[in-house]
């Protein structure tokens, strides 16, 4: 077994300017806080994140769009977030607006190997734009890229010493996708408990994919 | 009655006992307070939940528990969570019954916009196109017109959420339903003409020799969800 | 709530012959037993069944095949299934062999809604036999179709009375996908405890998906 | 030594700590065995498992425990259990990186054919063609001829399971590595010389000037798994 927790400073250091961030969590609900403070804090510019939303000002993904630390973004909803909104319509941070079904199966096609997803939703809409279309037994599919990414920042309730993951209620969301589709995979639990106290049933992310775990702050 | 009170007990007269449904941020959430008595149909977050309850208590709720919009929310005895892709292959798979969501536009196809003014407002499509492409049945609640401007329109002019037909519109003056010979006028809201409904109406309404008024109940007590 | 718990008779009625069904177990571990031998019993002929594989002979799956009550099979391993194999190579019963990842994700790609599966697994192989190949990006997936059925039948270790599903160890296998590819589900619990029981965390298929639960055996 | 024994020993110097691994049914199981001290990794179950420990004593058993071959197995602490997509998708997805399947024939480009024999076993592919096309590293583990019959040969004439070049042969006989330039024969097993391989051998092989000898330890415990 290998040593996988280490301080949040350490953790983000691992990530350069301009890397490719999957960063789970819905709203804010289920995101890796302490890790985006801490991108924060140091400064990381130039950064592409794919993510559910930018969650309000100030909170979550929010605080990365405030302190524009993001150049590019792939995300489905930032209704609540006029700052994104208004960075998108001024042309500072470049924005693509992808169906949350989409995006969800577009990351796990990623992270299982597949060559992209076969899905109706957009089909005849803005989102078609530039995609290729696939009719199979007569009714037409969206071809939708996989995507993958160098680091995926993992949101999680708990976590065991070896890097099993478990989720709490709606915090689960875009998390375990990710874990499949990062390089690098980051988790930050709540909490951490030895090896062999989460039923081999209830862990939802194993181990194998999961490189670092955060440790608890002081 | 306000008027959003108004429509969101009209499409609660829609949900069916068993039915699983998702409901919109804003106003088509607030339907989940008129269900009728007995009426008892399960909730879906496409944030991951089915089995929403309503929002508990101060000092009952829990941060990982939230709606759609991030707001806290309740769960039943007897929820499930799941991730992003679980809860979309429900919508998308066939398995959701109802999908309510708010409207920008509705044309003479039955098509919906709702997620995006050009240079203007980019909210994102979110969950929405794949609620309207692939819900068993797509309702529409949303007011009539903006500011005296016509909603219900010969053809959307805003991008669409889908090239689906979506089931039912409903607004603080009608009911509409699309159908393959265009939009069917089927319910009048109480103290609402027909012509005041065409009058606010782009599109071209089928109007049949008979059209009822919506059986709205004026007392009904606030239940339920949210 | 909605009363799904009934015999395993009445729930085999519901079958009729010449029904396609998805049928969960690997090996026989996590097949619904009673159903397969109810089905047995009750002498469903013409049966297409969908399931990674048939067992052993006597065992599972094994016993439908015993009986011919399968006439046509989509299966990824039949190597510890004489039987099956004969009927295979002298053409009694028509067996359609998939790669077992492929498998998994047709049944996915039929239960959440995908117009197919493209994969790498199978390229340049019999497996590819008749079937579309889609380029993308340089590499060539071949496109899977998705698959649906009547039924799906699914073991599985606990329900509670509305239907929520958990599954045991290696028991999981197939049939949470399967849960989602059937028209009509019915599932085979251990056990059925009370709606409330099961955390929510710890739901692996969602009530709404299940149509009947076997009660207990007398 | 028992032949099969001599070939596990020799795949488990494959094995590398922290490597996640899926072990075929048959030959390859034995692999767990012979693993060298202080080497810790992770073996894959195809049914749905991570963490596979030794068979445990009967009484200690549980009967949804299983290995790909239906077969009792134990699970550390620690262990997570799953469902056949997400399997496949550690498989297919670059998690896995190692498997060890057994082999009907390999070829001059290193392809593999290991799952039917026309008209004759068909026992089906199972997850044997996900297995070669996504696992970092692919390592066949087969006796080196059939009852004198070469298998490793100029091209299969056996359907392939896929047309990925694996990554080693591991016989009673060689170690053999597939490259751009064609077979490399990388080591012989104890007692056995290069001009024996070679006429036991269809394929042609590359011989580099030393070709030196498996480092199979005789006397190795018996540990782990299975």
């Amino acid at each position: 077994m290998f040593h996988k927790a280490t301080s949040v400073a350490v953790a983000a250091e691992r990530i350069p300017d301009g890397a490719t961030l999957l960063i789970g969590g819905f709203m804010g609900v289920g995101s890796p806080h302490r890790l985006i403070d801490e991108l924060v804090r140091q400064g990381r510019k130039n950064l592409t994140v794919i993510a559910n939303d930018t969650a309000l000002p100030g909170t979550g993904i929010g605080k990365l769009i405030a302190v524009k630390a993001i150049s590019k973004l792939i995300t489905t909803h930032i209704g609540l977030n006029p700052e994104t909104q208004r960075q998108m319509i001024a042309g500072e941070t470049e924005v693509e607006l992808v169906p949350q079904g989409t995006l969800a199966e577009r990351i796990r096609s990623g992270g299982f190997g597949l060559g992209g997803v076969l899905t109706p939703t957009g089909v005849g809409t803005l989102a078609a734009d530039g995609k290729r279309t696939v009719e199979i037994e007569g009714k037409v599919f969206l071809l939708e890229l996989p995507i993958k990414a160098d680091f995926a920042l993992i949101g999680c309730h708990r976590a065991d010493y070896q890097g099993n993951l478990q989720y709490a209620l709606t915090a689960r969301n875009f998390n375990p996708i990710m874990a499949m589709a990062g390089d690098t995979v980051i988790a930050e639990p709540t909490e951490i408990v030895p090896v062999g106290e989460i039923s081999p049933d209830h862990v939802v992310t194993p181990h194998v994919l999961v490189d670092l775990l955060i440790e608890k702050g002081q | 009655m306000d008027e959003k009170v108004l429509i969101a007990k009209r499409v609660a007269l829609e949900l069916q006992s068993g039915n699983l449904v998702n409901l919109g941020i804003g106003l088509p959430t607030t339907v989940a307070r008129y269900l009728p008595a007995g009426v008892d149909v399960c909730f879906q977050s496409e944030n991951g939940l089915i089995g929403l309850a309503p929002v508990p208590a101060k000092g009952y709720r829990n941060e990982n528990l939230t709606d759609a919009g991030g707001g806290p929310v309740g769960a039943l005895p007897g929820a499930a969570a799941f991730d992003s892709c679980m809860s979309f292959g429900l919508i998308r798979g066939g398995h959701l019954d109802v999908t309510v969501l708010g409207g920008l536009q509705v044309d003479e196809l039955g098509q919906l916009a709702n997620w995006m003014v050009p240079g203007k407002m980019v909210p994102g499509m979110g969950g929405a196109m794949d609620l309207v492409t692939g819900a068993r049945r797509v309702i529409v609640a949303m007011t009539h017109t903006a500011k005296g401007a016509p909603k219900i329109l010969k053809r959307c002019n805003l991008p669409l959420t889908s090239v689906r037909r979506i089931s039912l519109v409903i607004t603080e003056m009608a009911v509409i339903e699309p159908t393959d010979d265009g939009l069917v006028l089927r319910e009048v809201a109480p103290g609402v003409t027909v012509e005041q409904v065409v009058a606010a109406t782009e599109a071209t309404l089928i109007v049949p020799a008979n059209v009822p008024v919506m059986a709205i109940a004026v007392d009904e007590p606030e239940t339920a969800l949210a």
